[in-house]
């Protein structure tokens, strides 16, 4: 599987950058690897089957008044 | 300008139109009636009321800058790097939505209709396909939308009149039973998705007669609440309140007890049709917007070369962000709601919409 | 660009085709299943009873319709047993060599050892797995539910459609899992399911047919009652009738009255539009039910001799046909209310619909309230043919 | 029916429309010494046959003018490309024995005979000078008689054409019950004038291109003008010249060089051989491109509900049209998706089969040993083999072919139990949908059904929906010179809805398609509904 994964992002770069390149869109090339590193960051644990944790806990924690008010009770 | 698509009024209605709908009607009749029960249609003409107001505040807002989304204006409103800070935000809560979106999207077909397959297996799919329509631009998404929401809406109402023959409208009383403060709760959730109409803040720009924005946002509420309403009543005239509220997806079930003359039966197919389409529409819209705008901040000159390496990203947050799908649905009932209205569908329009008046600055004149 | 996307979505379906499939059943890898069947062991263990298909017994018309070869089964009953229904499933697996498919099960028989015993920790297992059906027909049966599921239908190619068309048809009271389900959520009413039982029924046609099949085949015999998810008790034919009045389900079904000058003559009506109002009072101590039933009757048959066709006869024929129905209605109330005291007739619904602030007081104790209430039933039948017949043709003068 | 018939052609084509330089991309376009005439007759003479070097089909025939031994004339054609009873007849005889008798005997000179030929001696319709030797070649290629003349550097080339060619006859692609039943042939001048004689306006405008640097092939760009667009026009010309290739020997080649979407597997331009539909393309605003040698005119800009429009939609009853319209759509959808519906079912879904029906194919499938979608692909496949047998086939065997081929391993196949009877079923329905809508479409739907019943065999449902997303938004992609491919389905045209699923009766056909002929939309008169008050009153008067 990780191999796997990785090959796939070889594959995007190899279909991405030739175009960027050849344009000489440098600033484009910078957003594109930044993208594909964050996708890369966040699946690779993931695959490898370490458990990241959920960024909603953060947005969690700040509005649990809101859900905990909006919780059902019975 | 990045994207060089222009849509019409029409197609902007019913894009956003499809964009609420598809999530709209597989969920929140049961959220909603886990607080209002039978008053349900009480809390979503609440809703509904409420969406109206964040629609004309979105199109205000947007009106003052014409040309630009809402990614360039906060600049002009608040300065560089603040404005850049808020279009960042915008950027992220797009993704953040759309993975939310992408795995709803992905529970839905394993819980409903395929248990067995993993669920990344419906992700990747659906995610590609909509990097294809994003890479397509807004031009080529638009028009085919304006093929699938008459389906969608069409399947909607047929499957609310094979069903009516089933429907008990006792189950409806008694009326206002629930207490204000439950309606008020149920109002919550369908208010959360009426108010991604905020989007329309990104498509302000590309309209053909971006004057007519406040129409498209309203008439895009109106629609999508009404069916909504439509859709809710249905389904408790149905089952009753305590069934709906103890559903999951109650839209689905409503349609597996449709039996016509004991030829056509268990219609479950026709809400795939409505779910696959118009998730996919919603997903697409927001992964253009998030692309859009991070070129749009990153100052790019395209913004397609993003596509594929943001759709990796949504694809591993999706996947991320919820170990089981209750997870997803306490978050998606008690914390997403009153955090998109609070901070992006009402909150940061509104600030910004208070100090451009202020400030008394405004973009070019349409 | 647009081809490159169109590339990866190939080798994503490239991808996922080989190793995909993973939902995908091949009809001939299903065990169809047509109906089921719960029993409770005597140690508390769940008995599940499938009534599988054999579809090489469903291909086209025609082939051994010579009668000279032997019939074959059309379904294959297997039981399995376990703690919980799915466990109960699995064993039975052990001995089915296709996968078991739930989709086309259409009805759920629930054995009297189950019913007593409660089944609403059963009954979730079927609205929980997406594949059995809502609109399943939900019976209990006196005894076992497995021999209800072994018997065999002489219409139909199995007992399962057969009882299941039994129940469509609704000459008795009969209820979807999805109402069912509705009814035991509700504190407002309680279920009731109808009663089927094997009855010596025809006798087998042709060559080596009275060795190979028991000529016993399921029909219904009235209602089971529940309070809350436990069956309590029967109703008869006729009480099954009272319960139908009082839900205003009477679609069909013909009223018996004594003809009204010849009292040992008798005459049939049929119904048809039946209404009903149930309209609660309430004072705070007792409640009360102001139940208006209105009905239209065809007359049918008549063994009298007599010119029914004056209106004072008519009259009084609605007079007789009200008394009957009051009386069906009110030995209905007599089982439910009296002996049982469970409202199976949804007036507490009625009640919460009229006094929502008062309900929250006694929604939790419906069924008590219920058997203090006082029921008043007021039958208005109207007869409004007379078939194709003016009078009896046979009349002498 | 293909009856061969000698055809006469009237003259040479007027070639002044031709801009220089489009015609021939090679060397000739500039002017050199070496192309030009000489005044002397045996040099010219060797000259063009050094040109014409290793061509047999070319015919030099020398012969005197007036007997006269100084005046030699030298008559250069292609066999089989030039009239030869007019060659002979008009020019030959009148040149050796009528002129010189009616002629003054002082004008008989070497300088005189020149004028003398081309004023009076020539009898053909159509005559051009030239010194140029490209251009005489050219001129004997395509057909026309060159006249050379002693002592003179110009020659007389005659537009004395006429060639062995196919008569006119009926569309053998686009059949019709009711309607004109005459199609377009080889021959350029024949079909344009067919579409003259639909449409006798001076608006009708047929501009000549030549394109292909060896096959020179005539081509010509036919339009309304003041109902199509003259960017449309001028965009249909820019794509044209921009052609270089060495031969045009169809309309296909044309269509594959000039299409927006080269990608596609949709056609994104129409075609049609008959004169009446494209009469009515043209009234639509639309732009004709003909070109010589194929009977299939190509028409743009092309939208995807004309795959679904028949000529005889026009011609029937409105109602007739409505519903035979609905049919098509459901034949397109039923061809797109129905073996791809049934794999998903019955492999996936099969809740959504009644019960007894789920039973009777389980029960047909029992003794198959293959899963449903090979047996769906295996007989998809034979089913596509037995069509093109069927067309490549002679005619006669080729209908054989097809139906007891169909019938026997059909048959065959249930009865071995290698394919469930209700595959057989499914797959017979789509082949016959298929048939039902254009031609050219129809080779694209029956490619993509494949990929859909891959899908469909690998996520069931999702797969067949999801891929008929991917379908539609690579139709909303696609544009047919600037329109946009679905349109007026997508984006949504309220007015031209009237010819999609509906076909309005004539008299409410007010508008040209909007995005094709908004230039002149207007199209019908006022007030014509058929409404003759006169006639009923006089019904009225008759009564009373």
């Amino acid at each position: 599987m990780p191999v796997l994964l990785v090959l796939v992002f070889l594959l995007i770069i190899f279909l991405e950058a030739p175009g960027l390149i050849k344009k000489k869109w440098w600033r484009e090339m910078i957003a594109v690897s930044f993208f594909l590193l964050l996708g890369f960051a966040l699946s690779l644990p993931q695959v490898l089957g370490f458990e990241l944790p959920s960024p909603n806990i953060v947005i969690e924690a700040i509005f649990k008044p809101i859900s905990d008010w909006l919780r059902v009770t019975t | 300008m990045l994207e060089d698509g222009r849509i019409s009024s029409r197609q902007a209605t019913f894009l956003m139109s499809t964009m609420i709908i598809a999530t709209v009607v597989l969920f929140v009749p049961s959220i909603t009636a886990k607080y209002a029960r039978q008053d349900a249609w009480l809390s979503i003409i609440a809703a509904i009321l409420a969406g109206l107001l964040i629609a004309r505040l979105a199109t205000t807002l947007g009106l003052r800058y014409p040309d630009k989304s809402i990614f360039e204006y906060p600049e002009d409103i608040l300065g560089k790097w603040p404005g850049k800070l808020v279009g960042l935000l915008y950027v992220c809560w797009f993704l953040h939505l759309n993975a939310e979106v992408i795995r709803e999207y992905g529970s839905f077909m394993v819980t409903a209709f395929m248990p067995e397959t993993p669920i990344i297996v419906f992700i990747l799919v659906v995610v590609s396909i909509a990097a294809y329509a994003t890479i397509n631009g807004l031009e080529v998404f638009s028009r085919a939308n304006e093929i699938f929401l008459p389906l969608i809406v069409g399947s909607v109402i047929i499957l609310f009149i094979l069903a009516l023959g089933q429907m008990n409208f006792h189950m409806l009383l008694p009326m206002f039973d629930a207490e204000p403060e439950d309606v008020l709760k149920g109002a919550i959730a369908p208010e959360g998705w009426f108010g991604e109409v905020a989007v329309i803040t990104v498509l302000i720009p590309y309209l053909n007669k971006p004057r007519e924005a406040h129409r498209v946002g309203a008439l895009a509420v109106l629609t999508c609440g009404g069916l909504l309403l439509l859709d809710a009543v249905g389904i408790i005239a149905l089952f009753g309140p305590n069934l709906v509220e103890a559903w999951l997806i109650t839209t689905l079930n409503g349609a597996r007890m449709i039996i016509v003359a004991s030829f056509i039966e268990r219609l479950e197919a026709v809400i795939m049709i409505i779910w696959v389409t118009g998730g996919l529409i919603k997903i697409t819209v927001f992964y253009w917007a998030a692309a859009l705008g991070s070129a749009q901040l990153l100052k790019l000159k395209d913004y397609r070369p993003l596509v594929v390496p943001i759709g990796t990203v949504l694809v591993s947050l999706s996947t991320l962000l919820h170990p089981n799908i209750s997870d997803l649905l306490q978050f998606l009932t008690s914390v997403w709601p009153p955090y998109a209205i609070i901070v992006f569908e009402a909150g940061l329009p509104l600030l910004l919409l208070t100090v451009s008046l202020a400030r008394g600055i405004r973009g070019a004149r349409v | 660009m647009n081809r490159k996307i169109i590339l990866l979505m190939v080798l994503i379906l490239a991808l996922l085709f080989p190793e995909g499939c993973w939902s995908r059943r091949e009809i001939n890898e299903l065990a169809i299943v047509l109906g089921a069947g719960l029993d409770r062991t005597a140690d508390n263990k769940v008995q599940l009873t499938l009534q599988l298909a054999r579809p090489s017994a469903f291909s086209g018309g025609g082939e051994n319709a010579g009668g000279e070869a032997p019939r074959q089964n059309n379904s294959w009953v297997v039981t399995g047993t376990g703690d919980t229904v799915l466990d109960a499933e699995n064993n039975l697996a052990l001995k089915v060599s296709r996968h078991i498919y739930w989709s086309h099960s259409i009805i759920i028989v629930y054995g009297e050892s189950m019913a007593r015993g409660g089944v609403r920790d059963v009954s979730n297992f079927f609205m929980r797995n997406p594949q059995p059906r809502e609109t399943s027909w939900i019976f209990v049966t006196e005894g076992e539910a497995k021999n209800v599921l072994e018997s065999h239908s002489e219409l139909e190619k199995t007992s399962a459609q057969s009882i299941a068309f039994l129940a469509r048809n609704q000459p008795g009271y009969s209820i979807m899992l999805e109402d069912f389900q509705q009814n035991l959520t509700s504190p407002g009413t309680n279920p009731a399911a109808p009663r089927i039982q094997l009855l010596k029924l025809g006798q087998p046609q042709g060559v080596g047919m009275e060795e190979r099949l028991r000529h016993e085949e399921v029909g219904i015999t009235g209602t089971g009652i529940f309070k809350d998810d436990k069956l309590v008790g029967w109703l008869d034919m006729s009480e099954t009738r009272g319960l139908l009045w009082l839900h205003g389900k009477v679609k069909e079904g013909a009223i018996i009255v004594p003809s009204p000058g010849q009292p040992d003559k008798k005459i049939s009506l049929a119904i048809s539009r039946d209404k009903i109002k149930v309209n609660p009072e309430y004072d705070g101590e007792t409640v009360k039910f102001n139940v208006n039933i209105e009905f239209d009757m065809e007359l049918l048959e008549q063994q009298s001799n007599e010119d029914l066709t004056q209106p004072e006869k008519i009259k009084e024929i609605e007079r007789l046909a009200a008394e009957e129905v009051l009386e069906q209605c009110n030995s209905a109330l007599a089982k439910a209310q009296g002996d049982y005291g469970t409202d199976i007739f949804g007036f507490g619904e009625a009640f919460h619909r009229k006094y929502k602030t008062e309900w929250k007081k006694v929604k939790g104790h419906w069924n008590d309230e219920f058997q203090k209430a006082r029921v008043d039933i007021a039958v208005e039948p109207h007869l409004r043919l007379t078939g194709m017949l003016h009078r009896r043709a046979s009349l002498k003068r | 029916m293909r009856r061969v018939t000698r055809h006469i052609k009237g003259g040479c084509r007027n070639k002044a429309k031709i801009p220089p330089g489009s015609s021939n991309k090679d060397s000739s376009a500039e002017l050199d010494e070496s192309l030009l005439l000489t005044e002397n007759l045996t040099t010219n003479l060797f000259r063009i046959k050094q040109f014409l070097i290793d061509c047999s089909d070319i015919v030099y025939r020398e012969f005197l003018f007036a007997q006269r031994e100084d005046i030699r004339l030298v008559m250069i054609y292609t066999d089989g490309l030039a009239d030869k009873s007019q060659l002979s007849d008009q020019i030959m005889r009148a040149l050796s024995l009528e002129l010189p008798l009616s002629a003054p005997q002082a004008d008989i000179t070497r300088s005189g005979a020149y004028h003398l030929i081309k004023e009076r001696g020539v009898c053909v319709h159509q005559i051009k000078e030239t010194n140029r030797l490209d251009e005489i070649i050219e001129a004997i290629l395509s057909g026309d008689t060159v006249l050379l003349v002693e002592g003179n550097s110009t020659a007389i080339i005659n537009g004395a054409r006429g060639w062995e060619s196919r008569s006119i006859s009926e569309p053998d692609t686009e059949v019709i019950v009711r309607g004109p039943r005459e199609a377009f042939v080889e021959n350029l001048s024949t079909n344009t004038a067919m579409l003259r004689r639909k449409l006798k306006s001076h608006l009708l405008k047929i501009e000549a291109l030549r394109l292909g640097r060896i096959s020179k092939t005539d081509v010509v760009i036919i339009y309304i003008k003041g109902v199509a667009n003259e960017k449309l026009v001028t965009e249909v010309k820019r794509r044209l010249r921009k052609i270089d290739l060495d031969g045009i020997l169809g309309s296909g080649y044309i269509e594959e060089l000039i299409e927006d979407n080269p990608w596609s597997p949709f056609p994104q331009i129409n075609h049609t051989e008959r004169p009446d539909r494209m009469a009515a393309r043209l009234l639509e605003g639309r732009v004709g491109i003909m070109v010589d040698g194929t009977p299939f005119a190509l028409t743009v800009p092309n939208v995807f509900i004309e795959y679904l429009q028949a000529p005889e939609d026009y011609y029937e009853r409105f109602y007739f049209a409505t519903g035979v319209r609905i049919i098509r759509f459901a034949a397109l959808v039923l061809s797109l998706t129905a073996p791809s519906l049934y794999v998903a079912i019955i492999t996936f879904h099969q809740e959504m089969l009644p019960t007894p029906l789920l039973l009777s194919i389980a029960a047909q499938r029992e003794s198959v040993p293959y899963p449903a979608i090979f047996e769906v692909l295996f007989m998809e496949l034979s089913f596509e083999i037995l069509r093109e047998a069927g067309i490549r086939l002679p005619r006669q065997i080729g209908q054989a072919v097809s139906i007891v081929g169909a019938l026997i391993i059909g048959e065959a196949a249930v009865r071995a139990g290698l394919v469930a009877s209700a595959t057989v079923i499914v797959v017979a329905i789509t082949g016959i949908s298929s048939f039902v809508f254009f031609y050219s479409a129809s080779i694209a739907i029956r490619m993509l059904r494949f990929p859909i019943m891959m899908a469909s065999a690998a996520l069931g449902l999702f797969g067949l929906i999801s891929s008929i997303i991917v379908l539609v938004l690579h139709l909303c992609s696609l544009r047919s010179f600037g329109i946009p491919y679905l349109s007026p389905v997508a984006p949504i045209s309220v007015g031209d809805m009237k010819d999609v699923v509906l076909r309005v009766p004539w008299w409410a056909m007010y508008n040209r398609p909007r995005l094709i002929g908004w230039k002149n939309p207007r199209r019908l008169g006022p007030e014509q509904k058929p409404d003759f008050p006169e006639v009923k009153n006089r019904g009225g008067a008759g009564d009373a």
